[in-house]
C-alpha cells in the first residue's frame, strides 16, 4: 500500500483519504470473537463495492481451543484492490488484533508501519499469560510496536456503553463487539454501511433487538473513526477494473456444490452424494443437502467407503454419482474406486486436501494426494485426475469433472484443498447457456437395431454404453472381476486381462484428444525459466509473474489442471524452455510425474507448512534460479 | 411402486437363469437357493427388468451371475452400502441383496447393521455355511466356539454372532430363518421377504460339503429334523416334535420345552408366536440347541419378527417432494447467481 | 491379573492429569467424565502404569492426550480394533477405549460389534452426544429421527441405533448407562465397567453445548429427571418418580407404569431388576420416552446386563499355554528345516 | 531335454535310459483329480533325490468349477534338473493329461516330440463335449497329435482293477487314480517309490486301508511301466551339483511365514499376526496359526483394517507385529499404514499381489501394486519396500523387513507375488547362528540416566525408542495428528510441520546407509544392456542371462531388494550400462520410478497375462534391443 497523498471527498469531518491499490487486512482474535464473519462481511462488502479481492481464513483444529491461548487464535485475511487481486496477501497493512494472542501470533507478518488496531480488554494480565508474555511484558507499552501504528480501544467497553439500556445479556453485548471493529474498519476505508446493515437485518430477522443492538454498535465504531482524531488519514481503495458482468463472492466448497448440480441438471441427470463428513470437506455435504427441491439427493454414509459404495450404487441406477471427502478418506475409498474403474461407470471423486499424512493437520492446506490419486489404488487402476486452481474455479473443475466422467463412462478424481476450498473470491459467474454441453445418453432396446448388446462394447474412445436397471431386454451381469473385452463377463483368460488392463490405461490416455492443449498462462513460450504449477498455486505463482515479467525477468507461467492425462504437447512445450521448477505444497509429486514421463530434469520447489505459498517465496526461488 | 398395477408377462424360472454356468461343488447348497428363487420370482408383480441383484465377494456372491435380471458381483462386504444406493436413487427397484456370512458379518458387519437401521426396502438373502468358503474353509462370525479351521488349528477362542439376534439389535423390521433344504418353505420365505416393505433379512442356513459339510444336519435330515426343529408360524402356537407332542411355552421371560404328553400340558398352555412381539423374536433367536435356557431346543424357522416402519428411500424422497412441491425447483442460474451480486459496468 | 496383588502406591486424581491443556468447548460434557475418571482411578487395583488409553477421532477421542498415562489418539472408528491388538499381546495392561457415538457407531460400527462379540477384557466408555462434535455438527447414528443439522437442514430420515440394544444384539457381556452431569452414579458405572471381567460397554450421555445443546436436559435437570429417569438396581423393584410412588411392571411381556398412590399397587407388583436377565436387559433398552410399548417411560441408567463368559485374551493365552506344555516350544532350527530334509555332499 | 542315448542300469527289464539334464513334466487334470498333490509328491521326490528344481502350481479361481470343463482345469508343472533350474520352464517334456479339457489347454506349450500320458477314460463323449471339441472330434484319435509320443491308457479302468476287493468305495478308488499316474512318471525317470510311500502311510495314518489302496496304485503304475512295452526309452536326470548342505523344500507363503518367526525369535520378541484371509496370502496366516507352542498369537481380525489395526495394537503393546494380505486389503489399510507412519511403530505389511484391478484375477500373479506401495496413502506418507525374488528369497526378505522395521521403527512393506508365494524350490536353509542379528530394546527409565523422556527424541538414524506399556515413568501419549518433534506432543506448528515431513521423508532415505549396495547378479558392469528386474522375474531372467551371456551377448542383470529407499550406488551403476530395460509383470511401474529419480531413459517391456514371462520372451526381448 503506497500511499499517494490525494485528498478525496469524504465523510462528516475532512481527513485526508489515501488511495490505494491494494491493501491487506487482517482481522485476529480469538475463536469465540467472530472474526471469521467480520472478515467475511468485509470481504463481501468490498466485493460488493466492485474490488477483486481473496480471502484466506484460518481457525484452529480444536473447536474451542481454550480462550486466550495461542492456540484459539482464529485470524481471517482479505487482500482487496482496484486491480487483479490473486492472493490473499503476503504480508498485511492493517492488523485487527482483539486479544494479546491474536497479536503475538500476526505481528510477524504486518508490514512496516502498518496499522494495528487492538482492543485493550484482550491485553489484560490474564491474556498476556495466555498469550505466553514473559510476566509484566505488555507490546503495547513496551514500545515493541513502535515500528507501527498502534491504536489501542478498549472496544469491549466502548460497545457496552453503545448497548447500554439495550436490554441485552451481557453475553449478547460481548459479542456485538466486533460490530463495533467492523465499523471502524469501514469508516476506515470511506466504505458506507448498506451492506452490512442489510445482513444484519436479514440474520436477524427473528431477533429484531439482536439485530438492532449490532446495527447500533456497527454505527457506532464508524462515528468513533469519524469523531476522534485516532486517525490521521483515511484509504481509499477504488473499485476493480474487472471484466464487464455480473459477479458474487464463492469459496471453494461451494462452487463444487453448485458445479455439481449444474453438471448434473445439463446432463439431464439428477444429482446423487454420497459422502462422510470430514474436514475440509464436509461444507459440500452441507451445502447440496439443501437443494431438495432440485431433488439432489444426498446421502450422509455410515464411513467413507459405505459413501463411495452407496454412489456406485446410484451411479449404476444412472444417477450423476459423487463423493466428497478428505485425504484419509480416499485412502478408505481405495479398493471402491477400482471397483468403479472396473464396472467403468461415471463417478466424481472430490478429495478436499488437507495436510497428512494420517490425520495430520486436519484444517491446514496441503497437495500431498496427487500420487495417491493418481497411484493409490491396487493393480493397473488408472484414474483421470483434475484440479482447481481458485476458489470460483472448483465449479469449472467440478463440472469438468463430471463431463468426463459421464461421456468417458469413468470415475474421475477432482483434487481441491483446503485453502480455496475454505477461500472466496468474486466470481463472474456464468449464464446456464454458457455452460458446455454434457452428451448423456442411456443405451435403449431401440438403439441396437437388433444387434446383440453388448456391455463392453467401445466406441472410439473405448467407451461402454450406461444402461439404467429398469431397461426392459438389456438386463446384464457386471462386477470386480476380470472380464471379457465386449462381452463383459468374466473372464481368466491371460490374453484378454492384459488387453483389459492395456485397454482400461488407453481409455484414460485417449482422453488427451478431448482436452484443451496446454498453453502458457502467462510469459513466452521458449522462456529461460518455466514455472510450472497445479492446483491452488495458481494465484501465487500469477502475482509472482506479473512482478518478475515487470521486472524483466524471461519466466513463463503453465498451470496445469488435468495431471491424468497430461494435455498431448506438454512434453513438447516443457522441453521448450531452458529450466522448469515445480513449486508444490508437498515433497514433489508432480516433479515426480514430469520427470520420469518427459525426461525433464525439472527442479522441485517444496513447501510443507500446512500454508500456501506467498508470492515472495516464489519470486525468491526464480532470483535464485535465473539472472536477468 | 405402479409397476406392480400394470399387466405383466408371464415368466417361468427359465426365463431367470442366465447364459453363465453355474459353478458352485457339486451338492453345494446355493444351488437350492438358486433354483428356489428362481421358481418363486414369475409369481412376483416384478417386471423382470425391474430386478436388480447386488451381492459382495464369496461363493454365495457369485450368485448375481446366474440370474438374468441386472446385476452386480461387487466387493468384499459392501453390498449393502452399494444396494443403498442403488434403492435411494431409484425406489422403484426390486433390489435384492446376495451374501455369504462372512460377506455380511465379518467385513460387511457395518453395513449390515447400518441397512437394518436405515430400512431401505431391499430383500436381504444370507447365505450362512458358517465358514469362508470361497477363500478356502475359515472360520467365519458364525461359526461354533471351538471349530477347528484351516485358521484355526486348535479351534476358535470366540463366541458366534447369531445373525438373527444381530439384526434385532440393529433394528431391522423383518427377520427371518430358512435352511437350503427345506425348498417349500424357503419359497414361503423368500415370498415373505419380498412381501415385507422395508428391509427383509432372512437368514439360510446353507451346506458347505466342501469346507464344513454337515454344519446343519440335525435340521435337514429326516431323522432329526423334527426333534431340532421348530417351525414358528404368526398366531400358532410352538409346537414341534414328529407327532407334534412338543411344545414350548413361557415360564415369566424363559422359554421351556413342555411334553404334550404328560401331567396334562395342551397347546392352549403354549406360547403363541406373535410377529409383532421383538421380545419374542429375541427369545427365539437366542433359543439355541445349547442355549443359555439350559435344556436341549429346538432352532426356529420362519418369520421371527415384522414391524412397519417408514423405509429410508420413501422418506427421502417424500421429503424432495414436499419441498419441491412448497418452493418448487429453484432455476439453475438462480443457483448460479445466488442471493448476492453486483454488476460491474 | 498379578499386578493386582502387589502393594499399590496411594495415587491422586492429579496423578492421572497430563501436561496438556484441556481443549474441549466451556461447558462440555466431557470434562465431567475426565474429572470422574481421574477421581475413580485411584482407587482401582492398577499400577499407573498398567493404564492404556485407546481412542479414535472425535472431540471425546482427544481423552488420551488428557491422563497420564500410556495412551494412543488413534483413526477414526478403529479404537476397538486397535486395543484388541493391545490386550491379545498383554492381557495385563487395563485397557480403556474412549470414543463418540460417530466414532463407535458410524465408522466404527462393525469393530464394535466385533469386539462385543469377542470380548476382550477392555473398558469401553462411548461418549454419546448424539451428534459428529469435531466436525462441527452433522446428525449421527444416534441422532433422534427428524434432526435438524447442517448435514439435514430438513431433518434426517432415519431410525438411530439404541447404543445398549446393538450391545445386546452382539452379544455384549456389560452393558450399563450413565450420564455426565450425575458424577456419583457415573463413578459407580465407571468402577462396576472396570471390575466386570469381558468388554465392559459403557454409553455416557453427554451434552455438547455448541451443537447439540440440551439433548439430555430432561434427563440431567433437577426439575425433569425424577420423572423422566429410572436408576436401576440390581435385586431392586424399579421404582422412580420424584416422591418414588411410581414404578413399571411387567404385563406379560410388556413394561407398564404403574402409580404406587393408586389402586393398591404395591412395591411387590413391581419388576425386580436382574442384571443377569438378558430379556430384561432388552426390554429396558428399548423404553424409551417414545416407545414403543406407547406411555412416556423413564430412562433407564445404571447396569442394564451381566454376563460371564470367557475374555479372547483368555482363552487364547489358555490355548497357546496348553499346547506349549504338551508339545514343548520347538526349537528355531527344527522350524527352519521342516520335517523333511535331505543332504548335499 | 537333448536325449544322449548311454544305456543305464535299470529295473527288471533293461530299456535304454536317457540321461537329461533338465526335464519339465506338467501334470493336469480337473480340479478334482488331484494333480496339485501328484505334481507336490514327483518334485518333492525329486528334490529328496537330489535334483534342483522349480515348480508353478496354476488352479482356477472357483473351488470347484465344473467338472470337465476348461474352467475346471488344474495344472501343477515342475522342472527339475542335474543343474541349477530357476524357472518351472517355459515348454514341457511329458504332459499328463487326465482329461479332455486339460490336454486341449495345455498342449500349446508341449515341447515338439514331447511325451503325452492320457487317461483315456476322461476322453469319452461328455468331456469332449465339456472341453470344448467339435463334435466327433476326439484330438486322440484325428491324428492332431501326430508330433508327439502319445500314450494313452484308461487309468480309471486300471485303477479299478488294481484295487478290485479292496472293499474301498467306488468314489475312493477313483480318487487313487492320480497314484498310478505318479507311479507310471517315476519309473519314466527311473525313480524308486520310497519317498512317496512314507507319505502316504504318513498322511493316512488313520486310514491305513486307504494307505495301502494307494502304495499298491503307486506300484500298479509303477510296474505297469517296467512290463509293458509302452515306452521305448526312460529317463535319468542325475542329482544337481547344488552346494552342499541340508535342504528342504519351501514355498514362498511358508517361507514367510518361517520367516517372520525367526526374525521375532532373533530380536527376542514374540510374533503377533492381525489378518483377515485372502487369495493368495492366507497360507501364511493358516501356517503361523500352527506355531501356538511358540508364542506366535494369530488374529483372524472381521476385515484387512482391523488386522492391520489389531497389529499396531501389538506393536504398541511390544509385539513383532505384522499384517499380511493381497492388493485389496492393502487398499483398505491405506488410512491404519498412515497411523503406523505417524506413530513411527515397527510394522510389517506383506502384500502377495494378485491380478488387479479390483477383484481381478485373484488365483494369477501380477506386479503391479509397487506404485501403491510407496503411494498408495494421502498425504506425505514414505515407507520402506521390499521385494522377494524367488519362494526361498520370502525367508530372506520377510526377515530383512522385520530387521528394518525394528531397528529403524518403522512400518515395512514386504511385496510378494502369487508365484512365488505358491511355487516352491529346494532350500539350503539357513542355520540359526547365521541369522544376522536383529538389534531390539524397550526403553527403560534406567536408560535415562535422569534425562526426560522424549518420545520423539531421534538416534543417529532419527529413530525414536521403543516403548512398552506397563514400563514404570514412561506413560505418554502418541497419535495421528502432526506432532512436535522430541516432544510428541500434538503441534499444529507451521515450521514443525515441514520440519516433521522431511524428517519422515529423511528417516527412511536414511536406510540406504545400511542396506547393502546394489551388485550386478550377472554379466558386467558397463554392459551394453541391463536387465532390471525385481522381484518374482528374477529366476527368469536370470536363466535367460545364463542363455544370452553363452549366445555371446554383453548383457547384465541388476535384481532390485530394495524398491525404497534405493540403493546408494544404484544411479551410478545404471548409468553405466548403454541401455537399461525393466521387463515387469505391470505396465512399467518399476520403469516409471527409475526414469524420474535417475533421469534415465529405461525401456520397459510390460506383461500382464497373470503370468510370469517365460525365458523366451525375456531373449527374445533382448535379441530386439541389441545386436551381438
Ligand atoms: C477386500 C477383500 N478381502 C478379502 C477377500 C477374500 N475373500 C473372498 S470371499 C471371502 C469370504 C467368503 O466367505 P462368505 O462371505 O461366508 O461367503 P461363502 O464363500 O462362504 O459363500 C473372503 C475372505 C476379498 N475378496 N476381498
Ligand atoms: C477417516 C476419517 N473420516 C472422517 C473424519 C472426520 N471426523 C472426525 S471426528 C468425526 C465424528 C465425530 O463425532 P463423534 O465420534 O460422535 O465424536 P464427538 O466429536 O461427537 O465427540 C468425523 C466424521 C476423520 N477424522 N477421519
Ligand atoms: S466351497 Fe462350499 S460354499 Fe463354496 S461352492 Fe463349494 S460347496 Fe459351495
Ligand atoms: S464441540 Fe461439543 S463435544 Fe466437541 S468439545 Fe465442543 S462442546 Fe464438547
Ligand atoms: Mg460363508
Ligand atoms: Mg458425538
Amino acid at each position: 500500500m503506497e500511499p499517494q497523498a490525494e485528498p478525496l471527498a469524504s465523510a462528516k469531518k475532512s481527513i485526508p483519504v489515501v488511495k490505494s491499490e491494494a491493501v491487506v487486512v487482517r482481522f485476529s482474535g480469538d475463536s469465540g470473537d467472530g472474526m471469521q464473519l467480520t472478515g467475511m462481511q468485509f470481504s463481501d462488502a468490498a466485493a460488493y463495492f466492485g474490488n477483486d479481492l481473496c480471502t484466506f481464513p484460518e481457525y484452529p483444529a480444536e473447536i474451542r481451543a481454550p480462550i486466550g491461548t495461542l492456540a484459539g487464535v482464529s485470524g481471517f485475511q482479505v487482500q482487496f484492490g482496484s486491480s487483479e487481486i490473486s492472493t490473499p496477501g503476503d504480508n498485511y497493512d492493517v492488523l485487527v488484533a482483539m486479544n494479546a494472542a491474536a497479536l503475538k501470533g500476526d505481528i510477524k507478518r504486518l508490514k512496516p508501519g502498518g496499522i494495528i488496531v487492538t482492543n485493550s480488554a484482550g491485553f489484560d494480565k490474564k491474556n498476556l499469560k495466555l498469550a505466553e508474555y514473559a510476566d509484566g511484558i505488555n507490546p503495547l507499552e513496551d514500545g515493541s510496536l513502535s515500528d507501527y501504528r498502534v491504536i489501542n480501544l478498549d472496544i469491549t467497553k466502548l460497545t457496552r456503553e453503545t448497548l447500554k439500556g439495550s436490554g441485552l445479556s451481557t453475553k449478547e453485548v460481548e459479542r456485538a463487539k466486533n460490530m463495533f471493529v467492523l465499523g471502524l474498519i469501514f469508516w476506515m476505508f470511506d466504505r458506507n454501511l448498506e451492506y452490512t446493515i442489510n445482513f444484519l437485518n436479514e440474520k436477524f430477522a427473528k431477533k429484531p433487538e439482536i439485530a438492532a443492538a449490532n446495527v447500533k454498535t456497527l454505527q457506532a465504531g464508524w462515528n468513533y473513526g469519524d469523531t476522534t482524531e485516532l486517525f490521521t488519514n483515511r484509504f481509499a481503495v477504488e473499485a476493480a477494473k474487472l471484466a464487464p458482468g455480473t459477479y458474487r463472492n464463492i469459496t471453494g466448497n461451494h462452487a463444487v456444490a453448485i458445479g455439481l448440480i449444474a453438471a448434473a441438471e445439463q446432463a439431464g441427470l439428477e444429482l446423487f452424494l454420497g459422502s462422510y463428513p470430514i474436514t475440509p470437506a464436509s461444507d459440500i455435504l452441507h451445502e447440496l443437502s439443501k437443494y431438495k427441491s432440485n431433488n439432489v439427493r444426498t446421502f450422509q454414509a455410515e464411513d467413507e467407503i459405505a459413501g463411495i459404495c452407496s454412489a456406485i450404487g446410484a451411479s449404476y441406477a444412472g444417477k450423476l454419482a459423487v463423493t466428497t471427502t478428505s485425504g484419509p478418506g480416499v485412502s478408505l475409498k481405495a479398493e471402491a474406486m477400482g471397483l468403479a474403474l472396473m464396472l467403468e461407470i461415471p463417478l466424481v471423486i472430490v478429495n478436499v486436501q488437507r495436510g497428512g499424512p494420517s490425520t495430520g493437520l486436519p484444517t491446514k492446506t496441503e497437495q500431498a494426494d496427487l500420487m495417491q490419486a493418481l497411484y493409490g489404488r491396487h493393480g493397473e487402476a488408472p484414474l483421470p485426475v483434475i484440479a482447481a486452481s481458485s476458489p470460483a474455479d472448483c465449479f469449472n473443475a467440478v463440472y469438468e469433472a463430471s463431463k468426463l466422467a459421464i461421456e468417458h463412462m469413468t470415475p474421475v478424481i477432482c483434487l481441491s484443498d483446503g485453502y480455496v476450498a475454505n477461500g472466496s473470491e468474486p466470481w463472474k459467474f456464468p449464464s446456464v447457456e454458457d455452460l458446455p454441453e454434457i452428451k448423456q445418453h442411456f443405451l435403449q432396446p431401440e438403439d441396437l437395431n437388433g444387434e446383440k448388446y453388448e456391455p463392453y462394447k467401445r466406441d472410439e474412445f473405448l467407451v461402454r454404453p450406461w444402461v439404467k436397471p429398469g431397461t426392459p431386454k438389456l438386463e446384464h451381469r457386471i462386477g470386480g472381476l476380470e472380464k471379457k473385452d465386449v462381452t463383459g463377463n468374466v473372464s481368466y483368460d491371460a490374453a484378454n486381462h492384459q488387453h483389459m488392463v492395456r485397454t482400461r490405461q488407453a481409455k484414460v490416455d485417449r482422453i488427451a484428444d478431448v482436452i484443451p492443449e496446454q498453453t502458457v498462462d502467462n510469459g513466452r513460450v521458449g522462456a529461460k525459466l518455466c514455472i510450472l504449477g497445479w492446483g491452488s498455486t495458481y494465484g501465487t505463482i500469477k502475482t509472482a509473474m506479473y512482478q518478475l515479467l515487470n521486472e524483466g525477468y524471461d519466466v513463463a507461467h503453465v498451470h496445469l489442471r488435468h495431471l491424468n492425462p497430461f494435455p498431448k504437447n506438454l512434453g513438447e512445450l516443457l522441453h521448450s524452455f531452458d529450466q522448469v521448477v515445480i513449486p508444490e505444497i508437498n515433497n514433489g509429486q508432480l516433479m515426480h510425474l514430469i520427470r520420469s514421463k518427459y525426461m525433464i530434469p525439472a527442479i522441485g520447489y517444496h513447501k510443507t507448512m500446512g500454508l500456501p505459498f506467498t508470492t515472495d517465496e516464489i519470486k525468491q526461488k526464480v532470483y535464485e534460479l535465473i539472472r536477468k | 411402486m405402479e409397476t406392480t398395477v400394470l399387466p405383466l408377462p408371464q415368466l417361468t424360472a427359465k426365463d431367470f437363469a442366465s447364459d453363465q454356468d453355474v459353478k458352485w461343488c457339486p451338492g453345494c447348497g446355493d444351488y437350492s437357493i438358486l433354483k428356489q428363487v428362481q421358481t418363486v420370482f414369475p409369481d412376483l408383480p416384478v417386471r423382470k427388468e425391474d430386478y436388480v441383484f447386488i451381492s459382495g465377494i464369496g461363493c454365495s456372491s457369485r450368485f448375481s451371475y446366474y440370474m438374468d435380471t441386472y446385476g452386480m458381483h461387487s466387493i468384499h462386504g459392501r453390498a449393502a452400502a452399494i444396494a443403498s444406493g442403488v434403492k435411494a436413487s431409484n425406489p422403484n427397484l426390486s433390489v435384492w441383496l446376495i451374501s455369504g456370512d462372512g460377506d455380511s458379518l465379518a467385513i460387511g458387519g457395518n453395513h449390515f447393521i447400518h441397512l437394518m437401521r436405515r430400512n431401505f426396502d431391499i430383500n436381504y438373502l444370507m447365505f450362512n455355511n458358517q465358514i469362508y468358503g470361497l477363500t478356502k474353509g475359515q472360520y467365519s462370525p458364525t461359526s461354533e466356539h471351538g471349530k477347528v479351521t484351516k485358521s484355526t488349528p486348535y479351534g476358535t477362542v470366540e463366541a458366534p454372532f447369531i445373525p438373527v439376534e444381530l439384526a434385532l439389535g440393529a433394528k431391522a423390521t423383518f427377520v427371518a430363518r430358512a435352511m437350503d433344504r427345506d425348498v417349500r418353505h424357503q419359497q414361503a420365505m423368500i415370498r415373505r421377504a419380498y412381501e415385507h416393505k422395508g428391509t427383509s433379512f432372512l437368514e439360510i442356513y446353507q451346506n458347505c460339503p466342501v469346507f464344513n459339510d454337515g454344519a446343519f444336519e440335525i435340521f435337514t435330515e429326516k431323522d432329526t429334523k423334527p426333534e431340532s426343529t421348530i417351525f414358528i408360524e404368526h398366531g400358532q402356537p410352538l409346537v414341534f416334535g414328529a407327532n407334534k407332542d412338543k411344545g414350548i411355552a413361557l415360564d415369566g421371560l424363559k422359554p421351556i420345552v413342555v411334553d404334550l404328553n404328560t401331567n396334562g400340558h395342551t397347546v392352549n398352555d403354549l406360547w403363541i408366536h406373535d410377529e409383532r412381539d421383538k421380545t419374542k423374536a429375541n427369545l427365539l433367536a437366542r433359543m439355541l440347541d445349547d442355549s443359555e435356557f439350559g435344556a436341549h431346543f429346538p432352532r426356529a424357522f420362519g418369520v421371527f419378527y415384522v414391524e412397519d416402519r417408514a423405509c429410508y428411500e420413501d422418506e427421502m424422497t417424500a421429503q424432495l417432494d414436499a419441498i419441491r412441491s412448497k418452493k418448487g425447483k429453484t432455476p439453475l442460474q438462480q443457483i448460479l447467481s445466488g442471493d448476492k451480486t453486483w454488476e460491474i459496468k
